[in-house]
């Protein structure tokens, strides 16, 4: 490498692009684990709402909050694909090239995160919470 | 691009290679048959045994089928058919499909990313033990009449005590915990090999699909199995220990298996068909004379399906009446997972169209395998909208789609590997009359067994039933899938006979009888017990055609990558395969079939409550590890401490 | 929904005709059997619209992807060829991604407001039904009726009707394929499901879930009939077992009532009031005896009184120690009741 | 250094930045254990989710059938035993990497009391409980039973590698070049710990809630 970088820099740097890789899928994770059980755990118990909280809102929360994650690293792997797109030689700098690769992954892996998640929030919108 | 041997480089010299010979070599004896550890022997291994349960689970399906080739059939008893389509699926599943292509994995994995053996090689032969241990335990059950007989889903509360009495789902339970020992030690292997010893210069942009798929499906297996596991060992506890788990009297809930079972469930399907696409991505490109399209696109793919599949299980169970909205966030998922597979498939036409084709019997397969997998991906979206499932789900349309799937996405790769690398793991070359001739059969039959189950389905046959009445409108239906069946069976068994025409009359294969681009084809067919005399430096993606590649191996080739002294591989970095350092590899030894020993008593006993034998098997495992882990004696001045 | 029988036919043979020799195959075996292609019910005629429309989005797609590898398989093999070497991503992504999505976020639209649409009837249901599975038959009730027949649900036709499931041991589902998909039978819960048949008929349905040994045996049929004729059904159920007025019949009750018989069935205005096998108060106008094992004749009822263990192996009933001299009484009795 | 004048965030996204390896170095002994954990972390982590998803479809009364609360006080001092017993372990391992075998002794046998008493602290508080439920009595029985047996079966695994450890120790085969299998094992008692706690949470706490 030409530069070189603090140590603190570069492992944030490494971390960042694991984020870029990730992120959007954590947020989907968690978007279907919290939406599904909240939905199905309060309707199968007989309620339709949440200790007071409408239903209809905590799956919102549900849907929006991880909707802004996946968002947030969709944005941070475009970026990170855009840097390190550098024209490489075949053979060369390895690590670049490696890291254009996962951004490149995580550049899918965040539409399609938020693809799903959006879908979630197509459906939450169409279907009343506790209907059969 | 094939290239020639001296383009390859002249490799080092003889004496270099006597010494890796006495380092590597394994001694020809009974005991070296049983305490070997090189990856190549214990992958055989792998495929042969898990063919040998291939076998038995498609003999049940062709009783099955005979059962049902007319209406109110009495070929098989209603017990003997359920015991069958249980032990058919469980099998094909869990003592078939994975272990078959973990076996590829194994033979292949430290070949294709150039390092000499697996990372934890005693682990390996514990895993195969295991593995073996664990099939013969749950196919024992089926001359002893106590065979499983819930469906390989073993929903509760059918499975409980009380409405299955008997061993039936105890061997069951047992039987796939033991085996999730080896199904996870074999992931671990795989992940730890292909993060640790690629060869000095394969980031990871320069792995091979079928390593990316391997690795991808190793994590599926560490979160899904553990899910699996959990639930088996629930449902023995209710069986055996009376606890509540699933008990609707007692604040149970039979929900939660099923949950439980698809949180794994679902995954499972993929961690099948995963290393398959693999073997498609590594056989097409080299019959198509050039790389695969669009490489980053697959791998998004490959880790795209592996994370999303996680996400998909509550399709399984839309018809169990929970709120329809809860329904809509999976079916939002198994909808978009769609979108990684069609990409594989426009890269695989793509490929073919760019490049020059060349139709050898490996290929054939690949494309029955398009065919198929096609025709089930779009069953499969079918089944991702909530109506149309209610619909059809648990009719014979299911069990058309899966089978297109998995017979389809799994089963023709796994054909198609076998002739693409039985060169490499024989060393000989099968007979090209022969295997198309099995193609031809295995197309055919398995379109002709499968495709009408489709129209059955929707004709409004429920599946699981070992007869069912005439007039209705199946008969003709379920006749050509019986027809089929047996047309299938007959090309299956035209592979058998292949595999042993090549073993005994085969033609000596060449090292590279393909033109491939991985590294496998760099070293003998079959390779020596070392892999590679000297592990070679990568510089692309395709590193067989690569002349840098095998520059790196010639004459010119460095001591560090030689490293003759002791049994030693190479450690590069996680991600960008940066050299790191020569590590020493374990010896041969008999303590991974002593441990396994020691686990098959411990499952014999609980299996029949003999719990001080299960306990004895227990000591003597933990035993054996305690060895098996003990750490050399080393000096002070060594172990580095100071004076 | 508004079709008509004869919009309905003329769309089938669209498709039928269109679709070529498997089509065809398709509709001319649906007619007589449970067959989803011939739905009769609003729930399964709506799948049966999606069903078509997926279909044919199948075919199209699995024509464009067979074109390009057959043409890559023709064209693409001359040994002289050329390799084009270039990356054509774009392709890739338009293909395997682009069009897809645009596809399948059209089917995830029109699946979810299918579904909305399966969830309630448009008019709120007049009659209940409450279904009971059982290893392995269907106990059949109606609210406000004491009562109950086995296998067998009857309805009024054009109107929905409420199904309210429950099971007493394992996992059971409720599938008529003409009339709606099917709904799980959850042991520990109770699910509902509708049914709105569009025209009179019988219609074949069975447990879709399996439940054990004599899964294949858990059929059953509902019968749609017109409202007044339903309702006069429906007091017949209430009313007690039609009283023997033939001496074999009589004969026969006798015989019923003296044996073990008493203790799992009920015949309603008897003393026979079991409640672990079917109620048999109407069982001599059921359709079939074990849940679609057998036909519901002479011939297969004595059968089935002596030893239903080698017509359904393993159902709960065990074998009966009648005299010979007794049977053709006690098939006329319980023939009689209707 | 580059970044002198610029934030870490700009220097981390240059390409050098993002490029950067992580993680690196490490030994294949390391990724074992840790995917080890990881897929006993997930059997933990549904083994919890089925506790929620169980008592959720339950509803209220929880626990049901009259069972009380679940005592905090013995737990708590479970945990005092319990958590702290990380310790020993890193100062073991401290010791090792300085070459103090006595140190690496020391620690694991600290470690090995406190395990030791943390099993014990759970006999005594299945001898009182066993006598109001057992693990037949309802479903809450079965997960309270379940959850504790399966954790406290692996402090004994773990307690029976610290013996092994220390064995080894005495004969004089770890120091600051050879003391993978200390960390490794080290690892696996940290993670024991860990769930512990979750299972304070999930077991004792959550109830309340």
């Amino acid at each position: 490498m030409t530069e070189r970088l603090s140590p603190r820099a570069a492992t944030f740097g490494g971390l960042l692009l694991w984020f870029a890789v990730l992120g959007g899928v954590l947020s989907w994770t968690v978007h279907a684990l919290a939406a599904w059980s909240i939905d199905e755990l309060t309707c199968e118990a007989g309620h339709d709402e949440l200790a007071g909280f409408p239903l209809t809102g905590a799956i919102a929360l549900a849907v929006l909050l991880p909707a802004a994650g996946a968002v947030a690293a969709l944005g941070v792997s475009v970026l990170a694909w855009r840097r390190t797109r550098a024209d490489l030689p075949e053979g060369g700098e390895q690590s670049v090239g490696r890291a254009h690769l996962l951004a490149f992954v995580g550049l899918w892996l965040n539409t399609l995160a938020l693809a799903m998640i959006v879908l979630g929030g197509v459906a939450a919108l169409v279907l009343s919470p506790c209907q059969r | 691009m094939p290239s020639s041997t001296t383009e390859r480089g002249a490799g080092p010299g003889t004496e270099v290679v006597e010494r890796l010979t006495a380092e590597w070599a394994e001694p020809p004896t009974l005991r070296g048959w049983f305490s070997t550890v090189d990856h190549k022997r214990i992958g055989r291994r792998y495929l042969v045994t898990a063919a040998v349960f291939f076998g038995f689970a498609g003999f049940s399906a062709l009783a099955m089928r005979t059962q049902l080739a007319g209406p109110e059939a009495e070929i098989l008893s209603p017990g003997e058919y359920n015991q069958l389509f249980s032990m058919h699926g469980t099998a094909m599943i869990f003592l078939f499909s994975t272990p078959m292509l973990f076996g590829f994995g194994n033979f292949l994995v430290p070949l294709m990313v150039g390092a000499r053996d697996m990372a934890f090689p005693r682990l390996n032969a514990f895993g195969y033990w295991v593995f073996l241990f664990a099939g013969l335990f749950m196919w024992a059950s089926v001359p002893a009449g106590a065979a499983p007989n819930g469906g390989w889903f073993a929903y509760v509360p059918l499975t409980d005590e009380r409405h299955t009495p008997g061993l039936h789902l105890d061997v069951y339970t047992l039987g796939l915990l033991f085996l999730g020992i080896s199904t996870s030690a074999g992931a671990i292997n795989f992940i730890v090999t292909s993060l640790k010893l690629r060869a000095p210069g394969m980031s990871l942009n320069r792995v091979p699909v079928f390593v990316w798929a391997i690795v991808a499906t190793s994590f599926m297996v560490i979160f899904a199995l553990p899910v699996l596991n959990l639930d088996n060992a629930l449902l023995f506890l209710d069986r055996r220990f009376d606890t509540r788990f699933f008990d609707t009297d007692r604040g149970g809930n039979v929900l939660l298996w099923q949950h439980l079972f698809w949180i794994f469930g679902h995954p499972d399907v993929y961690i099948i068909v995963m290393p398959a696409l693999g073997i498609v991505s590594a056989v097409l490109p080299v019959f198509c004379r050039r790389g695969i399209v669009a490489y980053p696109l697959i791998v998004l793919s490959v880790v795209a399906i592996a994370i999303i599949s996680f996400g998909v299980w509550v399709h399984h169970m839309f018809a169990t009446g929970l709120p329809q909205l809860s329904y809509g966030f999976f079916s939002a998922a198994s909808t978009i997972i769609t979108i990684p597979s069609g990409l594989q498939i426009f890269a695989w036409l793509a490929t073919m169209l760019l490049g020059r084709i060349v139709v050898r019997v490996p290929f054939l397969f690949v494309v029955g395998f398009i065919v198929t997998f096609v025709i089930g991906g779009f069953t499969g979206v079918m089944f991702a909208l909530t109506a149309f499932d209610q619909q059809t789900t648990d009719s014979y349309f299911v069990v058309a789609h899966f089978h297109y799937v998995l017979f389809g996405g799994a089963v023709f790769p796994i054909l198609a590997a076998i002739y693409y690398w039985l060169p490499k793991i024989s060393g000989r070359m099968y007979s090209e009359r022969l295997g198309r001739y099995a193609f031809w059969l295995i197309f055919v039959g398995m379109n002709l067994t499968f495709f009408p189950m489709h129209v059955s389905g929707l004709l409004g046959m429920p599946r699981r039933v070992y007869t069912y009445p005439g007039g209705l409108g199946w008969d003709p239906w379920n006749l050509l899938a019986t027809v089929g069946a047996y047309v299938l069976g007959l090309g299956l068994l035209l592979v058998a006979v292949g595999v042993v025409h090549a073993l005994r009359r085969g033609a000596p294969a060449p090292d590279d009888p393909w033109g491939g681009d991985s590294l496998e084809w760099a070293t003998s067919s079959p390779p020596k017990p070392y892999n590679f005399p000297v592990l070679p430096r990568v510089h692309s993606l395709h590193p067989v055609w690569d002349p840098r590649t095998a520059e790196s191996t010639g004459p010119g080739a460095t001591e560090d990558r030689i490293l003759t002294d002791g049994r030693q591989t190479l450690f590069t970095s996680e991600l960008d395969g940066r050299y790191e350092r020569a590590v020493r590899m374990p010896e041969e030894t008999l303590k991974p079939l002593v441990a396994a020993i020691g686990l098959l008593t411990v499952f014999v006993g609980l299996l029949f409550a003999w719990y001080w034998v299960a306990a004895a098997g227990g000591a003597l495992f933990a035993g054996t590890l305690a060895g098996w882990l003990w750490p050399a004696h080393r000096t002070p001045e060594e172990a580095g401490v100071p004076a | 929904m508004a079709s008509t029988d004869a919009v309905v036919r003329s769309r089938r043979f669209v498709a039928g005709s269109a679709g070529g020799g498997l089509l065809l195959l398709l509709s001319g075996c649906a007619g007589g059997g449970p067959s989803t292609l011939d739905p009769a019910g609003f729930g399964a005629r709506r799948v049966e619209g999606f069903w078509w429309l997926l279909f044919w989005i199948s075919v199209v797609v699995f024509v464009e992807v067979m074109a390009l590898l057959v043409w890559a398989l023709v064209f693409r093999r001359r040994p002289d060829r050329r390799v084009n070497r270039s990356e054509p991503t774009r392709f890739v992504v338009v293909a395997g991604a682009g069009l897809p999505i645009v596809v399948l976020l059209t089917v995830y639209g029109i699946g979810l407001r299918d579904l909305a649409a399966l969830s309630t009837p448009e008019v709120p249901p007049a009659v209940t039904v409450e279904v009971t599975g059982h290893k392995w038959w269907w106990e059949v009730r109606y609210a406000g009726v004491d009562g109950a027949t086995a296998n067998e649900i009857q309805i009024p036709v054009g109107e929905p009707v409420l199904v309210r499931l429950r099971t007493v041991d394992v996992l059971h589902s409720f599938w008529v394929p003409q009339l709606m998909p099917k709904t799980d039978l959850i042991a520990g819960k109770v699910r509902e499901t509708w049914l709105h048949a569009e025209r009179p008929g019988e219609y074949r349905g069975q447990c879709a879930e399996y439940c054990g040994l004599q899964h294949a045996h858990m059929a059953f049929l509902v019968v749609a009939r017109p409202r007044a004729e339903f309702d006069a059904w429906l007091a017949r159920l209430g009313a007690p077992a039609r009283t023997p007025d033939s001496d074999a019949e009589r004969r026969g009750q006798q015989a019923f009532l003296g044996s073990a018989c008493v203790a799992c069935h009920t015949v309603r205005g008897t003393a026979a009031t079991g409640t672990v096998g079917p109620d048999l108060s109407t069982v001599g106008a059921r359709w079939s005896l074990g849940a679609g094992a057998v036909s519901n004749d002479g011939g297969h009822l004595g059968g089935w009184i002596a030893n239903s263990q080698t017509v359904k192996p393993g159902n709960a009933m065990p074998p009966q120690p009648v005299d010979a001299a007794a049977l053709p009484d006690l098939i006329a009795y319980l023939q009689s009741l209707r | 250094m580059t970044e002198r004048g610029e934030g870490i965030l700009t220097a981390a996204t240059r390409p050098t930045g993002l490029a950067t390896e992580e993680p690196v170095g490490r030994s294949t002994g390391w990724w074992g254990v840790m995917l080890f954990l990881t897929t006993e972390g997930t059997l933990f982590a549904a083994l919890f989710g089925s506790y929620f998803y169980l008592r959720f479809q339950h509803g209220a009364p929880w626990p049901p059938d009259g069972i009380r609360q679940p005592e905090l006080l013995l737990p708590l001092i479970m945990t005092a035993v319990l958590v702290p017993s990380s310790l020993p372990v890193l100062w073991a391992e401290a010791g090792i990497r300085q070459g103090r075998r006595w140190q690496l002794r020391a620690g694991l046998f600290g470690t090995l009391v406190m395990g030791g008493t943390f099993l014990g602290l759970q006999g005594v508080e299945y001898s009182g409980i066993l006598r109001e439920y057992t693990f037949t009595t309802n479903v809450y029985g079965s997960l309270f039973y379940a959850i504790t047996t399966f954790h406290g079966s692996h402090v004994a695994v773990g307690l029976l590698m610290v013996c092994w450890l220390l064995v080894a120790s005495l004969h004089g085969s770890f120091g600051p070049h050879r003391y993978e299998r200390v960390r490794i094992v080290a690892y696996y008692w940290h993670f024991v710990d860990a769930v512990w706690v979750a299972i304070l949470f999930t077991v004792y706490l959550s109830p309340r809630l």
